[in-house]
């Protein structure tokens, strides 16, 4: 396993590397799932798809710098091309991401261990895994591909970044560590978590939102792994192997239900030609098996106990609460901030699952297409069931998943402590049957058990005309209307008046500013005359004399 | 310094001098006059050189200079000047003093660039040296200073005759005449291309009514 | 020997819970008309209640899909389990080990993500409008709860409930505004999640200012017992979290059977001195609108990081 | 054996530009080009002697000016047969035959051993090219002309003027006569020539050669010549005429190196070069976005590639100048693919003529070609230097060279690369996969196409896939031009 295998074929003269450890197959087997509900789900015929696929294995099977960046630029360049199929407004704003990403990696692989490198590093992946502040681009160009393409962007390529980021913050450059690394993951991880998780529950359409989610679970990724950085340098055993398995168990537990919840909307696109949460409504009547597997996707995603999104998020605060006793008034203050902004990611996860399902599946339709959906086809089920059945040992089973992944632990942190879970959810199963047996015991022995059909009281609206059959969808709250509150309440103050992201106001608007004020310059000179072009190269060429002169005569 | 030295950098000197003269004239005849005179000076340096270095090259190129750039171009020039009506002054983009200002400052930064460099066992000396990449950059001055399609076509004749004194004080530099053959055969372009594409005014302002199917798009 | 003694403990600390959850409710309402001059019901009238919508046709709306029916069980599932979890008046029960903090932060979010689902299951507009209100509550809330979890778990090392209550009971932790500021937030998070006044009116029945009735608004018969039910085990179980770990005295351990009856007893007590408490608190404020409210739990979670500095600040003074 | 691939194009010129019919002219150039390919092949055998004494990296960049003339050739007649109509059989005969005295001026260039041969030949080349922007006579095409005769009519002298000095420069170390103008003596002596004026001379070379390379801020001519000259000539010949600027400007570096190398007292060369590839990345990464017209577009990508070139040269090492050469080669290849492609995609749409090129006027091509629309796509996108592009290769070579020799230029050279590829990518969507014009009809892919699509698939293999003897070829010469 620790053979490295050389291919004829790469860079001039030296060939590609290949070589595979635990990390690497613990990534794999993340991405193995995806590719196959995504291949079975109807992305099989794509050569891009398998282009894209390819990229990001042998980014991950790399065993040189350069297989490495390569596999990471092709899978750029080909999800590049199946954005740019799906929707041309957001391909060239992820291009540019997908090429700073890879120009900060590429000097950043040729610089000694040191922090710049780390920086480098952290901009590059962070700018590919979609981490604040350079996630503005993800919640656009994810939803913009074929749903299985979604799925294993969100799924599969974020994963990708965050294995470079591994790799490099806890092999490569492991000798020249420093505490704030870490702390430079968690702030931006933090960032991320609010700000995802935020505009996860105010966007109304169903993959937009989905991918806003992305950027929350990247960030809790990236807390966990900041923890561990932070910890791993400070030399706190325990705290490190806490927070690393919480980060290498939510990148599990995300490159499932993801991909799944990804899967479905594209399902439901097929269904009703729209995901916007505000024309969908009822859809769990005519696609039940749907609408259960999205409600498994959606408890993933909330983090909710007996889901596979639990375990890593329980991981995760015990590590904050861990780190917060440790270092000083600061690092306290900071934690503490830390821990009400998970809590609040955490509650507004769950409000953007609730949303999802309550909004799109459950109610009245609000649209004729929404009312007339017919069930998913066969394959993209097949695929979301498959995920759906990995899913069940991460949600039950977290230890014995997590004791699996040990070797990566160890591999990344060789002095960590690791301690059992203290999550079982099996004795919490155990603990809700009994009382469902005894409840239902109750309910059965004294209850009656008559149930009847009645018209739900519709609020005092006057009744719907008959071209409404499932009433007047005004009446029933929309997407919209249901994040009001949180709009109200906080998200004028995190989002500003209009609800642009905060990167988009700070980071992506300036920089085109800045980008402008370039082209106007260069316009200026392209549309010099002949003579002013000859000022210019003679002004150019007596500098150079001059320089010349001056640094041999003084 | 014997007398073959002394001469050759007399003319030199007066190459220079004719190069300086062009930045301060407002005139086309004037500047046309002056290149002539400067052509000339060449010829003879050439001609000098190739006597005192004993070389069939340099004579050629003598001869060639004389009879192409001290006679035929002028003529062709001023041809040009009659028939476009350019006899009035010439405009210039920056005032007269600070472009001689200009030139002196070029001449400076080209003895300060040729002063590190040893001259051993050649006979063409560092001033000499300084003085043609004085006259090539004056040229270039010229070029840029000026308005005057004309006159930027004199301002590159006379770089031109800076590169061909630079040449013939190379010492047993072969190819000079080829060189200057071939320098010639751009000139030559430069004035045709003026004269066909009636470049009255600047470059920039090509006056092509007439030649045919015109049609300027938006780039 | 011991196993079967915490077994025992156990079971007999589920009855108690599922049995005394009604009463609880009668007492705090009895409590309530009693503070305002009246009558008021009989302490029993919530067992009459849950019998009387046990006897009861269940309404299913024409409107609801197939999940109808999995909402109000799933609340209830969650918030039994969750109760079982927090330790009345043992310590050292069965459950012991699976009461982590974060565990019960779950669950309670679980029932919740119920409870809203079920009040958006019919589309119409109150159920939707109180979901997207329960959603804004929560935020603050549980972050609230996580901060305040923070200086427990600083000052207990341990994360487990269970655990928070046996090394406050030492006593060696003594009392310190850490404690006091934590107490407050964790009030007035609890007072949001049983949806008392300030923030709810439970007494209320205008539909556009309730929250927590407003969706269970076309749930009836045995669903509506589960989701009644499942309200009152809210209440007992905040109150027990409240009182387990800021008045842990006296409690019975679950490997001595000597301590139980007083730790029983004692329990009883506690829960009365909240019940009356309750009343008094709700009758002396008004409801608050409804973004208030993230204003009032703000405050709690700062309360919570200032008590999370604090113990930093003590710390460094005693050490 | 040598002289042949530089005598029989100009005799062939004399042909072509006094006899034959417009078609028959391109057929006939095609056979000839057909011939000096081959020819440039043999040429491996017999490097030549004296004044045409070709070293390895001449005969290779020889190799290759003589099989991009060749596809381009092939290419070239069906663009006659198309734009026939446009000009008088007279211009024609001219037009083969200045595609004849480029092709044979380029590979004198590169064979030369002797500096003033070097500059001639890129004398006689930037005038056939000038002459043959102006062939469509149009307004704008005359005033390209105009404009890239004035300011390559500059650069000239300048360069002559730089070699002139490295004779003198020379003179220390040879004396007088033709030694002193031979690659091969001068390197090998190097390190006795004068450093001063070596670095003087350099600084000419650099805007001479400079300005036939268009490196900001000689660039000026290179778009518009590229826009409104008759395309196969103008654009598709035209990169072989760079890498012959880049060659002798990474050459005349190589004697400075060496002189510094052995402790003369020349400077450092590099920080020019990169002062100036940095100045031609950044310029074009702003530039770009902005064009309308392809042609022009493209024009300003040859300049961003040998803003890259020059700057792998400053960085300077055998890997740095390896990465710059393989950059050379491939971006050739695929320049001229690109724009055999885009004088496709032009007749699909109607007409080749200049005014056709505009983005707006070939989006959407998917919908009139697939074939054309996805090579050319893909030759577009292999500039960018994303894989599976054989660009990345080099890129990867040049910029971890840069990082390991001089840390700080890295970020600059990022951001151009970034500015530029974006640009360039960001037109991929609208032109391939946009919406058509209205009333655009499927049409035949041309046969011409699959000369694209063997120049890409040569990008791909050369740069990962590369040949023992032509990896041998290059990383030896890198290391005797480090």
């Amino acid at each position: 396993m620790t053979d490295n295998v050389t291919l004829m074929v790469g860079l001039p003269g030296q060939g590609m590397h290949l070589h595979l450890d635990a990390l690497s197959l613990l990534f794999l087997c993340i991405l193995a799932p995806q590719v196959l509900a995504s291949a079975v789900a109807g992305m099989r015929f794509s050569v891009t798809f398998w282009v894209f696929v390819f990229g990001m294995v042998l980014a991950l099977a790399a065993g040189d710098a350069f297989t490495l960046i390569f596999g990471f630029e092709l899978m750029s360049a080909a999800s590049w091309l199946l954005v740019l199929r799906g929707d041309q407004r957001p391909a060239t704003l992820y291009i540019t991401i997908a090429i700073f990403s890879s120009a900060c990696l590429i000097p950043a692989v040729f610089l000694p261990a040191s922090s710049i490198a780390f920086v480098l590093i952290a901009l590059g992946t962070g700018a590919k895994a979609g981490l604040a502040p350079l996630h503005s681009w993800l919640p656009k160009a994810h939803p913009a591909p074929p749903a299985g393409v979604s799925a294993l962007m969100s799924g599969g390529m974020v994963k990708i970044a965050l294995y470079v980021l591994i790799r490099y913050a806890f092999i490569v450059l492991t000798g020249a560590a420093q505490p704030w690394w870490g702390v430079v993951l968690i702030v931006a991880g933090i960032a991320s978590v609010v700000i995802g998780a935020l505009r996860a529950m105010l966007e109304t359409e169903m993959k937009t939102m989905l991918a806003c989610s992305t950027v929350e679970h990247v960030g809790l990724i990236a807390v966990g792994l900041g923890i561990a950085l932070r910890a791993k340098a400070m030399g706190d055993p325990a705290l490190t192997a806490v927070a690393l398995q919480a980060a290498l168990l939510c990148a599990v537990a995300h490159g499932l239900f993801k991909p799944l919840l990804f899967l479905g909307a594209g399902e439901v696109k097929h269904a009703t030609g729209t995901t916007s949460l505000n024309w969908l409504g009822g859809l769990m009547r005519g696609q039940p098996r749907l609408g259960a597997l999205m409600l498994l996707g959606a408890a993933g995603m909330a983090a909710l106990p007996l889901g596979p999104g639990f375990a890593p998020e329980f991981l995760l605060l015990h590590a904050v609460i861990a780190a917060a006793a440790t270092g000083g008034i600061l690092a306290r203050i900071g934690f503490t901030f830390a821990l009400a902004a998970l809590g609040l990611g955490a509650a507004l996860a769950l409000g953007a699952a609730v949303r999802l399902i309550g909004i799109g599946f459950l109610g009245r339709p609000r649209s004729l297409h929404a009312a007339s959906a017919e069930d998913a086809r066969r394959g993209p089920l097949f695929g979301m069931g498959l995920l759906a059945v990995l899913m069940l040992p991460v949600a039950l089973v977290p230890g014995q998943v997590l004791a699996a992944m040990m070797p990566v632990v160890t591999l990344l942190a060789p002095q960590a402590e690791i301690h059992l879970l203290s999550y079982t959810p099996l004795p919490l199963i155990l603990l809700a049957f009994l009382i469902a047996t005894a409840t239902g015991f109750i309910l059965h022995r004294w209850g009656v058990r008559g149930t009847r059909e009645a018209a739900p009281w519709n609020g005092g609206f006057g009744r719907a005309p008959v071209w409404l059959p499932f009433g007047d969808p005004t009446t029933q709250p929309s997407a919209t209307g249901f994040a009001e509150p949180v709009t109200r309440a906080i998200a004028r103050g995190i989002l500003g008046k209009h609800g642009t992201d905060p990167a988009e106001t700070y980071l992506v608007a300036p920089l085109q500013r800045l980008h402008l004020r370039g082209v106007r310059l260069a316009e200026r000179i392209r549309r010099a005359t002949i003579r002013q072009r000859l000022g210019v190269v003679f002004a150019a060429l007596v500098m150079f004399l001059l320089a010349l002169g001056l640094a041999e005569g003084g | 310094m014997n007398l073959t030295f002394s001469l050759a950098h007399l003319m030199g000197g007066l190459i220079l001098l004719c190069a300086f003269l062009l930045l301060s004239q407002r005139r086309l005849a004037a500047m046309i006059t002056l290149y002539q005179v400067q052509a000339l000076t060449l010829s003879a340096a050439a001609v000098w050189q190739g006597f005192a270095q004993h070389e069939v090259n340099l004579y050629l190129t003598g001869i060639i200079t004389l009879a192409l750039k001290g006679v035929l171009l002028p003529i062709a020039l001023r041809q040009i000047v009659l028939r476009f009506n350019l006899t009035r002054a010439v405009e210039s983009t920056m005032p007269m003093a600070l472009s001689m200002m200009l030139g002196t400052g070029l001449i400076g930064i080209a003895v300060l660039v040729v002063l590190p460099s040893t001259m051993s066992a050649v006979s063409l000396t560092r001033e000499d040296l300084a003085i043609a990449l004085s006259v090539v950059l004056l040229g270039l001055l010229v070029m840029t200073a000026r308005r005057s399609a004309l006159a930027q076509i004199i301002g590159f004749l006379s770089t031109e005759n800076g590169l061909v004194l630079a040449a013939i004080g190379m010492p047993g530099m072969p190819f000079v005449a080829e060189f200057s053959v071939a320098l010639l055969v751009l000139l030559a372009f430069l004035v045709v291309g003026i004269f066909l594409l009636r470049i009255r005014e600047h470059f920039d302002t090509l006056d092509i009514t007439g030649i045919e199917d015109i049609e300027r798009r938006g780039r | 020997m011991l196993f079967l003694l915490r077994l025992i403990a156990t079971l007999l600390h589920a009855a108690a819970v599922f049995a005394v959850a009604p009463l609880l409710m009668g007492a705090v309402n009895k409590f309530r008309a009693w503070a305002l001059g009246r009558r008021g019901p009989p302490f029993l009238q919530p067992y009459y209640e849950l019998y009387k919508h046990l006897r009861k046709t269940t309404l299913v709306p024409e409107t609801a899909t197939e999940l109808f029916a999995i909402w109000p069980v799933a609340a209830f599932l969650a918030t039994a389990t969750a109760a079982l979890l927090v330790p009345g008046f043992y310590t050292g029960m069965l459950t012991a080990p699976t009461s982590d903090f974060i565990t019960l932060i779950g669950l309670l979010a679980l029932a919740r993500a119920a409870t809203m689902l079920g009040g958006l299951e019919t589309g119409f507009g109150f159920g939707g409008a109180a979901a997207g209100r329960e959603v804004l509550f929560s935020l603050f809330a549980e972050a609230a709860l996580l901060v305040v979890l923070l200086s427990f778990v600083l000052l207990a090392h341990s994360i487990t409930v269970d655990g928070i209550a046996v090394a406050f009971a030492t006593g060696h932790i003594g009392i310190s505004v850490s404690l006091g500021f934590a107490l407050a937030a964790l009030l007035a998070v609890a007072l949001t999640e049983t949806g008392r006044i300030p923030t709810d009116n439970p007494a209320g029945h205008l539909e556009l200012a309730m929250v927590h009735e407003a969706l269970t608004l076309e749930y009836s018969g045995r669903f509506l017992l589960l989701l009644q039910y499942t309200a009152m085990l809210r209440l007992l179980l905040w109150m027990d979290l409240i009182g387990t770990i800021f008045f842990p005295f006296a409690m019975a351990q679950a490997d001595s059977i000597l301590t139980w009856p007083a730790g029983l007893v004692l329990w009883l007590i506690k829960l009365g001195i909240m019940a009356a408490l309750l009343p008094l608190f709700e009758i002396s404020t008004a409801k608050m609108r409804i973004f208030r409210v993230p204003e009032f739990l703000g405050a709690a979670m700062l309360l919570g990081i200032l008590a999370g500095v604090f113990l930093f600040v003590a710390a460094r003074i005693g050490s | 054996m040598i002289l042949l691939p530089i005598i029989l194009p100009f005799l062939a010129a004399i042909v072509l530009g006094v006899i034959g019919t417009p078609v028959r002219g391109a057929i006939a150039n095609a056979a000839l080009s057909l011939v000096v390919f081959l020819l440039t092949i043999a040429a491996f055998t017999a490097p030549g002697s004296g004044l045409i004494h070709a070293d390895s990296l001449g005969l290779l960049f020889g190799a290759l000016t003589g099989f991009i003339a060749f596809t381009t050739s092939l290419a070239n007649i069906g663009y006659v047969r198309g734009a026939e109509p446009r000009l008088t059989p007279p211009l024609w005969r001219l037009y083969h035959a200045l595609c004849q005295v480029v092709l044979g001026a380029t590979l004198l260039g590169l064979y030369a051993d002797n500096i003033g041969l070097l500059w001639a030949s890129v004398e006689i080349a930037t005038i056939a090219a000038t002459l043959a922007v102006s062939l469509p006579r149009t307004a704008s095409a005359l005033e390209a002309a105009w404009k890239y005769f004035i300011l390559g009519g500059v650069g000239i002298a300048l360069a002559l003027f730089g070699t002139m000095l490295v004779y003198l420069a020379a003179q220390p170390a040879l004396g007088p006569g033709l030694n002193a103008m031979s690659f091969i003596q001068l390197s090998s002596h190097a390190a006795w020539m004068d450093g001063a004026l070596l670095t003087l001379a350099f600084v000419f070379i650099l805007f001479g050669y400079g300005t036939k390379a268009a490196l900001v801020p000689l660039h000026g001519w290179l778009p518009d010549a590229y826009a409104e000259g008759p395309a196969p000539l103008t654009t598709a010949l035209s990169s072989p005429m760079l890498n012959l600027a880049l060659i002798a400007i990474l050459r005349f570096r190589h004697l400075m190196q060496a002189n510094v190398a052995s402790g003369g007292t020349a400077m450092p060369p590099g920080p020019f070069l990169i002062v100036l590839g940095l100045a031609s990345l950044l310029l074009v990464g702003f530039s770009l976005s902005r064009r309308r017209d392809a042609r022009r577009f493209f024009g300003f990508s040859s300049i961003e590639h040998s803003g890259i070139a020059i700057f792998a040269f400053g960085i300077g090492g055998p890997a740095a100048i390896f990465g710059g050469l393989l950059h050379m080669l491939l971006q050739t290849l695929i320049k001229s693919a690109l724009f055999i492609a885009l004088i496709r995609a032009a007749a699909l749409r109607g007409s080749t003529a200049p005014g056709n090129y505009s983005f707006s006027h070939l989006r959407g091509l998917i919908h009139s070609n697939k074939y054309t629309a996805w090579l050319l796509g893909g030759a577009i996108f292999a500039l960018t230097g994303l894989p599976p592009s054989g660009l990345f290769a080099s890129e990867f070579i040049i910029i971890s060279q840069t990082v390991q020799r001089n840390p700080w230029v890295s970020a600059p050279l990022a951001v151009g690369l970034l500015l530029c590829a974006v640009a360039i990518l960001r037109n991929i969507g609208p032109l391939i996969f946009g919406d058509a014009p209205p009333h655009t009809k499927p049409v035949k892919a041309a046969p011409e196409m699959h000369l694209v699509a063997l120049h890409l698939a040569l990008v791909v293999l050369l740069a990962f896939a590369m040949p023992g003897p032509i990896l041998h070829l290059l990383s030896t010469m890198s290391g005797a031009l480090q």
